[in-house]
């Protein structure tokens, strides 16, 4: 294949080049859409010292939870932290540090260190411990805070097809952050549960184009289901 | 009486209007779903990135790639679109969304309100709640006017940390629905049977009181 | 129908509304995807004094150029404006008011206005005329200059299919600056080749939710090509 | 002999690297599309919002819906994709993107391009030149290196508004290849048959000359 062939043969290689105390940017929301298994490889890896920028820390034994078993993870930027024992535990004992940040402006700020955009201005958090010691401003008679940019040496992210050219489709909501999480490292690697071959996707229906992805794997998914609600027929 | 969490939902969801593209907290806000008017169609955002949010799946509907914002597995309705994160909350923060719903400890005169962390408790983290109160134009707050010992979480000024400043003017609570506007509430309606003096005594913050307060109809 | 039901019957009832010294954000690349038949009502009505934010203005007779027959625009703020003598000659006179701005600045401000981020920092343009006035600011040992969102009264867009609740999908590069313009204008108003049924359009595969939609038609399009380029076989 | 459009066209393409996304303006730039080598393989990045540019059409497969950023129709190779402006210039000011090159007017040995912009003359505007020069970190600016009249376009400082500031390394005129570090030109490369004499008498900026400064090969 070309010098645009994406596909690595291995989660090791996957993963290669991760060291200690980086700082990566995952997709997923809960437990949906997750990397599940570049999670698992950085968990085999032992990579110590991380620092995270997820919505949510996955739960005890699963996702991101995975990595604080072995105190892992060092810092992370998370929205939401709930349904977490061990989290609950690493953070109560200062062991874990945690970076609590609103979840638009999460989204907001992969978006931008993806994009070039170092930092920008919102409404979320103004008035707020969030806004503390951020630059406050005012446009047309409204407060606002000043909000920077994240990158990460590393993105992991999970699609649901891709072409051999790393052009990625998402599927429902496991699309969530997965797209900006993927534009804000400086490896991106991707993990999806189908490969096709270049020309398959339509170019108009691709979610997000192969450009920003370095490293792409075929995965099979566990996909665990945090809250299993039905209605009965 | 108090409103049953029902009646709190029953409440909200006569607020909607046809057309409303509304996002809906957890909790009672989410109930507020099952009373949709029969004349009105709303189309639910999902701030995971779901606009056009169905009920929850049948048992071989269930699908671990479609979920809402508590984590929930639910179905999309006809119409239904998904974007990611970063598109949900431009919808959110722009102020694309009619009507957002969600629930609070505390809320007061000035329009801030606290709802995402007891300091000393657990802190779990704000979720999009930051967000949907900085974005939206239009809030409504469910919450219980006051605690089982009788403190009132309609305050002069909220003690909790907050989650958004001066961005509340509507509070539904299961004694009365009241607007908040230059610095003081405004009783507008009273659950069935509640008494206006009973509302004015669990009432931190200012209160206005009109001349003619309704009963809530359902 | 629906309150979703977006679709309006005529390009009169689709302007309604519009009026003189309005601003309105305006979608196309040249005239790749303009909204032909909404620039020509806007012709028709005589609205004037308008400020137009939109990549390029269009040529000689045909897309914004015909707005400028009856001197309807007041500002244009564009990146690009040449291959059209009516706004050289009233740019040169002074009664056309033109705003440079870089072409990836443009398309930002207009998503900015419609995601509610006030301004962004971007290094286009530092140090350039169009960094003159704006505030300088550095990142990490670089610098920036602040830029603000851009929010019209109208949005102009123009989209391949879609259905009646506004949900939008664009056709290759006919989406350019489509998708930012409808976001950001307070009234959004689109003209479609095709409108589908509900439910017709796959959610994963549309382009544009239509909840940024409010009036929504069906056109019929000339599409004029401005540089008709081919191989021989 | 100073090169030629094709020959300029040449060079630039000899800097294209198997699976580089590149972006070339209008102009020479856009030629080099015609010299990559075989056993190279580059997708064609087009700021209107189209990810792998192909040749222009036959005359039956023309499409309004398919140009590319002069708006000169195009088509697209196997593995394209396609977005909005917005995606388009967060992948060129997220430096997302190898090899930019493009056309100037002056560059100086600051690294600062000028080319969108005579004053006194018509202005056209900057379209995504200065998105494109702010984002990119590997440019390669391509100009002749003198006007007819003999004034160097390489200069000591811009005299025309800037495109860009501090932006530019390297810069392919006619007669040479040159890196710009510290505030100084550095001769990497002269045209076959060019004197370093000759780049030396029309180049204004403070220009260093290696020992040895080979001839292009083509």
């Amino acid at each position: 294949m070309s010098g645009f062939d994406k596909v690595v043969s291995s989660y090791e290689e996957a993963m290669a080049g991760l060291e200690d105390n980086m700082t990566i940017i995952a997709g997923g929301f809960g437990l949906c859409g997750i990397p599940e298994n570049l999670i698992k490889e950085i968990k085999r890896r032992g990579t110590k010292g991380l620092t995270i920028a997820s919505n949510n820390a996955g739960i005890d034994g699963a996702g991101l939870g995975l990595l604080l078993e072995d105190k892992q993870i060092k810092k992370m930027i998370a929205s939401y932290v709930g349904e977490n024992a061990l989290f609950e535990a690493q953070m109560m004992s200062g062991e874990l540090e945690v970076e609590l940040t609103p979840q638009g402006t999460l989204a907001e700020k992969m978006r931008a260190g993806g994009a070039g955009i170092p930092a920008f201005y919102t409404a979320t958090g103004y008035g707020t411990p969030v806004g503390e010691g951020k630059e406050e401003r005012e446009f047309d008679g409204r407060p606002y805070i000043l909000e920077k940019a994240i990158r990460g040496d590393f993105s992991i992210a999970k699609a649901w097809k891709a072409d051999r050219f790393g052009n990625l489709m998402f599927r429902k909501t496991a699309r969530n952050f997965n797209p900006m999480a993927v534009t804000a490292g400086k490896i991106a690697v991707v993990e999806v549960e189908e490969i096709v071959a270049v020309g398959q996707l339509d170019p108009d229906e691709i979610h997000l184009p192969g450009i920003y992805v370095n490293r792409l794997i075929k995965g099979t998914f566990e996909k665990i289901i945090e809250q299993r609600t039905v209605r009965s027929a | 009486m108090a409103l049953t969490r029902e009646q709190l939902a029953q409440r909200v969801a006569q607020e909607f209007q046809d057309g409303y593209y509304v996002n809906l907290g957890i909790g009672i806000p989410t109930l507020a779903a099952n009373y949709i008017p029969d004349d009105v169609q709303v189309m639910l955002q999902s701030e995971n990135g779901l606009l056009g949010m169905g009920p929850f799946p049948l048992d071989e509907e269930v699908d671990a790639d479609l979920i809402n914002a508590g984590k929930q597995t639910v179905t999309m309705i006809t119409g239904a679109s998904l974007f990611s994160s970063a598109e949900s909350f431009a919808m959110i923060r722009g102020g694309h969304v009619d009507l957002t719903v969600l629930g609070a400890f505390e809320v007061d005169c000035q329009g801030n309100i606290a709802s995402y962390m007891i300091p000393g408790k657990l802190i779990k983290g704000m979720g999009g709640a930051m967000d949907l109160v900085a974005g939206a134009d239009n809030i409504i707050v469910t919450m219980t006017h006051a605690s089982k010992s009788g403190q009132s979480k309609l305050l002069a000024e909220c003690t909790l940390p907050l989650t958004g400043k001066g961005c509340i003017d509507r509070v539904l609570t299961d004694l009365a629905f009241l607007d908040i506007a230059d610095g003081k509430f405004i009783l507008r309606e009273r659950a069935p049977g509640v008494t206006v003096e009973e509302i004015i005594g669990l009432t931190d913050g200012e209160l206005i009181v009109p001349d003619n307060v309704p009963e809530m109809v359902f």
